[in-house]
């Protein structure tokens, strides 16, 4: 025996072959299929940065009860090569199945590692395709089918998805593929061996939508109004290059590809500088080209979001892989100090919900915000309650974009001049668009006065007093940005510190060990910059030992907070191998760290415990 | 007509005596008052150099930006502020070196905007360096053994790139200037001016009497604004020896091309049609959006 | 001739079957071959992109640097190792997208290098969004209504800045590529060689067949190689309709341009005759020119 | 009575007047002359982002014994404008004089301040010159001759740098302004107040060169056999750019003003790929520019020199003025992690050092290295020592530039390959370049396995061995970088932290505290990366109280002190005006600290103290 079913009903089944067989596309609509039943679904895609040859793999973890990250385990594998078999056989759990086309190979005992606690489901599946008269990539629809055959899960939710995708175009191929499906359904049911996993039935079924991190963040910025959206594709942002153009121009949203990633920065200031909600994208390299103009932005006072998604570094790194070691990078990126203003979501819900609340925290603040994502965030699924639109609210900020300047005498200096910097007690000023009538001003990349004229800040006293209102802000930041969230027991033996997306890792694990009956606290810091020191001190203060983990090799976060709370956490973990932390990876770290220690499987599974 | 005044903000310019840029300021000045322009109705933008200097001594709507970044934040601002006209100044550093992929993007692109450079064919602000439109063998305190490449010929990348309004102009000759202006900021499309500017202080080659002697109008030539490959040609005088004589180079100025009817980017970006800030009046709807993926 | 296989790593190609990069990659291998060039003796550079992936297939001396950038370290590298020969690899978002600057300068400042470009007209491995060579209103993930940019004319471009080599080859037609790549690498200064290089993963338009209808060898025109304002409005033929018929968009192919004897950077730059390791083999006596100050 | 003379025989001239007037050139000139006779001599320049108008200042501090940096104090100002006179005379000492050509302005009420202390000496310039015949630029030589007439100081140096810089070219110019100087001289010496400040004659005159900082650094790197320098112009950096083209293209270097920082940093990796020492450098703008490729630099791990010479930010900021707001910009500058090494030199002789030094420590470490600077260094001069020599060595770490590679078979992997990114204790692979026989290797942004290639870097486990084989150079590196400087008594009632340039005006502050007989410490950072943590953190615990100055508003420095020490210094001066630091404002602060208050002048200057 190898593994157990971790805590609970559910069924996790990973779609393994070569890159450029549709891999991604077949596990979408079985998480689709899982999801419109009402199930919790997480989803994990591993490509290589190559579009054909090399291997991809689909991860779907299903469960009648919520969810929250992908897991290493795996009940079903669907072997598309043999290499897939290979790579994953190790992370099976007792009892998992195998389902490959004996056309393509048949496993041997190294492919088996002659374990005796496997379920091989040979499926012809080429034959099947052959049989209907179907194209090669109609196979992982006889695959499909022949997952949802040995999990006996009623084939109709595939039959209904595949229907709708084809409806409109090409009925008959509809057909032929639902016909594939249900061979590939019959031949799994004929396999003997029983599949020792169920999903239950859902006590309420989850109404639920399913997005990938950048469609979270695409619908967050859907939502506050965004205006223009600018990038340059670049792994793992790219698709929410592709999001935006698909489903914002119709949504009144200019979207430009643009030459580079200097112009996207460079033009969403210029949006923001017309009053337009602006935004752009990229991972840590196309964001090392706008390092420039973001400091523009914040000279300029722009108010705008950058997303900055990340993977591992240095320069092109790994480009289709996780890391979170961007953290200082964004924090300090560009010359000169001005308000900056990170948040981390942590997950699908938050990302969308930090999105929007970005483009409101810029425009209170008249400041660039950067919201920091990484690939496990962006490129994989997950589903989530509909995102709700009665939370959803638009603040601008002191914006007066429309009429006569004449209407606000109180933003007129003595010479009846419009002073867009005016230097004020929050550090704000008001921002009269370009448009309304009086409203001449000049934005500047040089320092300023509070006209925005240049050769006048030569001056000691007009560069402290401007340099001075910008800084100001980030007392206003901190008293208006997201606090850290909290979870987990007031007191505990351990407590934990993380950012960002391993947020879901780590709950995922807490709530492992809370079924343990080891109770572990967790502060997710959501806020980078402006930094919670206070809440941070006092979380430190009042656990037992802390942990910090993190996404990369220095401990960025560690060196934050003893640079911030003057306060040196017990314990880390950190992981820069281009892979995700993985619930058990923390379940086990921290398990070990109370003494009780957890072995960890090659394959990054949880080893039976003694006695199991 | 407009007073002239109503465009300056009455700092005084710091630009030396002589400098180039007193011609172009007064050239668009005039262009501005003809057009009668109202200053609520558009926005200039500014890279970095002796050029953008000048951003604080217009009474404008202005955006200062970045060395060589000025095209995108104006196309960007053009996107979305369909009731903004704008005009972009650059220097040749500017524009031409650091920010040359922009300009040539910008040419292909086609949206409406009149991009004005200041060659002068040095880095005035930086104290004297060769710049790309640098003649070349002409030294300067980067390259004291002298420049050892091709100058940038702007006019043949903006046609090259079909560029749908190409023209040149002369800081000497303010009236020829300012009607070169008047021509661009009516233009419907993407209208490139680079205007020869001379800088008294750093380049002592290419001064106004240099082009004095040189300089003669395309359209006293009867010069066909149409014939696209014609001015690619005719754009190749660009390179010439540096101690050409006048008779040898000669240098063409007035529009070299001017193509009526090609769509703007704007017009085939429905989004565009409206100022961006009334995008987000309230959130936007995306549960149906969401529900689709 | 030397064996094709020296030159291959091994490493088994990723390309997508079918995918002009085979071509490409063949061409160059037979092009090396037949210059008998010794691995010590010259060294490539690539950009990021599937044309870049290529560095993993040959077995060279190679720097794969970073998207778009793969001409700046080139031309120092060459510029400081005159004992190397350098071959620069880059895609059409690579090199005429987001390096698009460094491309004109290099053409203007004509160092001793060939640069092949895998024109494929589309962002491969970002999977599929425009790039600056897609066709104008083609439809891309990037741009669901059609691009709305004239695509880039790189042989205008590299024409009208002074490139002293201008080719374009198609990677469906390896020997001619290959000859052109020959004539690339045996060029005394910069040398461009544009490659119609098909993407049968993302692009649909712009297949094998659709070039086969359309492109013809120059050579067999009898193409004059040293008309440059010809050659600049023969580059004119880049702007056509998306869905123009094979006779009405014509493709050339071979060498639009090449001039002889125009000096290149590094024979005008003395420090560029010793490989610059030799510069650092003991201190430099400063205290002369410390004196001088 | 306004100010003393502040401890010792000096005299401090400032020659003010509109920009385009040749101020520094004259200043220059003069600070030459002392030079020449054997006096320290300091000098700042003061000038806005413009060609001509504006407002130039050139301040000369002369004295016979070593002085550290500028001081805020004028004895003599030359005013070629009435600003000038406005501007500076609060700033003058008792006794004070100001040269002037009535024909330009007469001084009133106003511009003296009614100061009865100051000496006036009317000196008709445009007369002087009128009468010799000259060209207007040549009332600087008038007002030069002025004053080392009213210092009574002999005026044969000023004749002898007259003739040396006409000599070739046009000797009858030399004439005209030696004639000129004479005149100028002659007028001075007709004044009846006496100059209260004598220079005194140098125990044993100082055989001195005189740089400014990037001079210095320029020869540093032209020592340590430089082959490339890449620049795009950009203030403070211009003057490096052009240093190296007048200098080194002599001397064997490949100088390329490129088409932007992007190029500029770029090539400088391809130079050192081909073994080339190579260097860039720019401002905080240009450096964001070059943040990508210094990335690729780091994971390529290619050995070169990038020169971060700040000013005050953010974006275009102050052109001219200066700032030390960049640390942490330095420090963290690009996606992913990697050994970053940042120096930041104090002075004008660490500049030379630490510039040779940056290239063998790249050399040996095989990663960028960042020489941060800033305008107070870049722009200002001073005299020296000559730079020995003698001290300069060369190492170029782990290299094998030329011949075969069948000569080093410990190079070669089992199948006889080069392994360029072979995995070691040290984290470094010997090198062997390209053109060496066999030697077939790929350098790559992308992670990649032990040759290079990239596609097998996908895995967990080579990424690791690659990433970890990186970040052990910083062990490497933290026995090799250049130790803290220790200034002062070992033990203080106050002890100062800095880095960089502000050790110039500290050490200066110092010097006059002890002469004060207050006993106050210092310690230097001069290597920020890797941080000395260990020295750090001994001297804090060893100090009665901690003092941090640093140029910027936020407290950089300091950060990263409580980040790397989990210490926090007591009391801390920032600045961010753009103004250097002066000693005078350093002296305050500390007097202040220690109980003893001293009050600053408007001026800057030290105020007289009770009883004076
Ligand atoms: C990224 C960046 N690099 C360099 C500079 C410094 N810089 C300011 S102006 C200028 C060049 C000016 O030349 P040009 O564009 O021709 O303008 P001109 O001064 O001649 O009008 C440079 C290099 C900068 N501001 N930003
Ligand atoms: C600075 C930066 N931006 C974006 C990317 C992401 N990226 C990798 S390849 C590529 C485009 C590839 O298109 P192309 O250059 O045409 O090469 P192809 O794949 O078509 O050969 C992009 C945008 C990157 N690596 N670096
Ligand atoms: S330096 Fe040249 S361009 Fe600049 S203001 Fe002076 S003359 Fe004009
Ligand atoms: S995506 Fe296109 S360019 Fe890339 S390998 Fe496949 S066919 Fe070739
Ligand atoms: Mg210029
Ligand atoms: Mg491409």
């Amino acid at each position: 025996m190898t593994q157990p079913a971790p805590y609970g009903p559910e069924v996790r089944i990973r779609i393994g072959g070569p890159a450029g067989f549709g891999i991604k596309a077949a596990g979408q609509s079985l998480s689709r299929v899982f999801a419109r039943s009402g199930y919790h679904c997480f989803d994990l895609t591993e490509y290589p940065s190559l579009i054909k040859g090399g291997h991809n793999t689909y991860h779907l973890r299903i469960s009648a009860r919520p969810i929250l990250s992908h897991v290493m385990a795996t009940d079903i594998l669907v072997a598309l090569d043999r290499f897939t078999m290979a790579e994953h056989v190790r992370e099976l759990t007792a009892g998992g199945a195998v389902i490959y086309d004996p056309a393509d190979f048949e496993p041997n005992e190294t492919d088996t590692l002659s374990r005796g606690d496997l379920c091989l489901v040979p499926v012809p599946l080429m034959q099947i395709v052959r049989d209907a008269g179907g194209m090669k990539v109609m196979r992982n629809v006889a695959a499909l089918g022949a997952t949802l055959g040995h999990m006996e899960f009623p084939l109709d939710g595939l039959v209904r998805s595949i229907r709708a995708q084809f409806a409109h175009k090409a009925p008959e191929i509809a057909e032929q593929n639902i016909v594939i499906a249900t061979e590939g359904y019959r031949h799994a049911t004929e396999v003997k061996c029983a599949f020792p996993y169920t999903l239950g039935v859902p006590d309420s079924p989850f109404d639920s939508i399913s997005v990938d991190g950048n469609e979270a963040i695409g619908l967050g910025a859907l939502a506050a109004g965004i205006g223009l959206y600018c990038a340059y594709p670049m792994t793992p942002a790219s698709s929410l290059l592709n999001f935006m153009a698909k489903h914002g121009e119709n949504a009144g949203v200019v979207v430009k590809h643009t030459e580079d990633e200097l112009a996207a920065m460079n033009m969403v200031v210029g949006g923001a500088f017309g009053g337009t909600r602006s935004m752009c994208a990229s991972a840590g390299g196309g964001f090392a080209l706008m390092v420039e103009a973001y400091g523009l932005a914040g000279v300029s006072e722009s108010a705008c979001v950058v997303g900055l998604l990340t993977r591992p570094g240095p320069a092109t790194g790994m480009p289709t892989w996780t890391e979170q070691s961007d953290l200082r990078f964004a924090l300090h990126a560009s010359q000169g100090e001005f308000c900056r203003i990170v948040f981390a979501p942590g997950d699908h819900q938050e990302a969308f919900d930090l999105t929007w609340k970005a483009f409101n925290l810029a425009d209170v603040l008249q400041t660039p915000v950067i919201v920091l994502g990484d690939s496990y965030l962006s490129d994989n699924r997950s589903t989530c309650a509909p995102f709700d639109m009665q939370n959803v609210s638009i603040d601008r900020g002191q914006l007066v974009s429309e009429g006569d300047l004449a209407d606000h005498p109180e933003l007129k200096d003595p010479s009846g001049r419009y002073l867009r910097y005016r230097v004020t007690d929050s550090g704000v000023s008001t921002r009269v668009l370009p448009g309304v009538e009086g409203a001449v001003q000049l934005v500047n990349s040089y320092e300023h006065d509070e006209a925005g004229y240049g050769a006048q800040a030569e001056s000691a006293t007009v560069r402290t007093q401007q340099n001075t209102k910008r800084l100001k802000k980030i007392a206003l930041a901190e008293s208006i940005v997201p606090p850290p969230n909290r979870f987990g027991p007031d007191s505990a033996p351990l407590s934990i510190l993380c950012f960002g997306t391993t947020k879901m890792p780590a709950l995922q694990a807490l709530d492992w060990l809370a079924a343990d009956g080891i109770a572990v606290n967790l502060l997710q810091i959501v806020t980078l910059a402006p930094f919670p020191a206070a809440e941070v001190s006092r979380f430190i203060d009042s656990a037992a030992q802390t942990l910090v983990i993190e996404g990369n090799a220095t401990g960025q976060l560690e060196g934050l907070v003893r640079e911030q709370c003057l306060r040196a956490p017990d314990h880390r973990l950190r992981r820069s191998d281009g892979r995700p932390f993985s619930p058990e990876l923390i379940y086990a770290t921290v398990s070990g760290l109370l003494g009780k220690p957890v072995t960890l499987t090659q394959a990054g599974t949880i080893a039976p415990q003694d006695g199991e | 007509m407009t007073d002239l005044s109503t465009y300056a903000s009455g700092n005084k310019p710091t630009w030396c005596p002589g400098c180039g840029n007193y011609g172009m300021f007064e050239a668009l000045k005039r262009a501005l008052a003809e057009m009668g322009w109202a200053k609520k109705d558009f926005t200039m933008f500014w890279g970095i150099g002796c050029h953008g200097n000048g951003a604080d001594f217009y009474d404008v709507q202005g955006f200062h930006g970045l060395h060589g970044r000025s095209l995108p934040p104006a196309t960007a601002y053009r996107l979305t502020r369909p009731d903004q006209q704008v005009i972009v100044e650059m220097g040749d550093g500017d524009g031409y070196g650091i920010g040359l992929g922009h300009f040539v993007h910008s040419c292909r692109r086609n949206v409406s905007l009149t991009a004005i450079i200041h060659n002068n064919q040095i880095y005035g602000l930086t104290a004297g360096q060769a710049s790309p439109t640098t003649e070349q063998m002409m030294k300067t305190v980067s390259t004291p053994s002298g420049v050892l490449e091709q100058p940038v010929n702007p006019v043949g990348l903006a046609l090259a790139e079909g560029a749908t309004f190409v023209a040149r102009g002369f800081a000497g000759d303010i009236p020829h200037l300012a009607s070169l202006y008047i021509e661009a900021l009516s233009h419907d499309g993407f209208a490139v001016v680079d205007v020869l500017q001379p800088c008294v202080t750093w380049n002592k080659l290419n001064t106004f009497s240099w082009f004095r002697d040189r300089v003669y109008k395309l359209e006293d030539e009867n010069w066909d604004i149409s014939d696209r490959a014609g001015a690619l040609g005719l754009s190749l005088t660009t390179f010439h020896e540096m101690s050409c004589s006048p008779e040898t180079c000669r240098v063409p100025i007035g529009v070299f091309l001017k193509q009526e009817g090609v769509p703007t980017y704007e017009a085939r970006t429905p989004a565009s049609a409206l100022p961006g800030f009334k995008r987000a009046e309230q959130p936007r709807d995306v549960s149906e959006v969401a529900r689709s993926l």
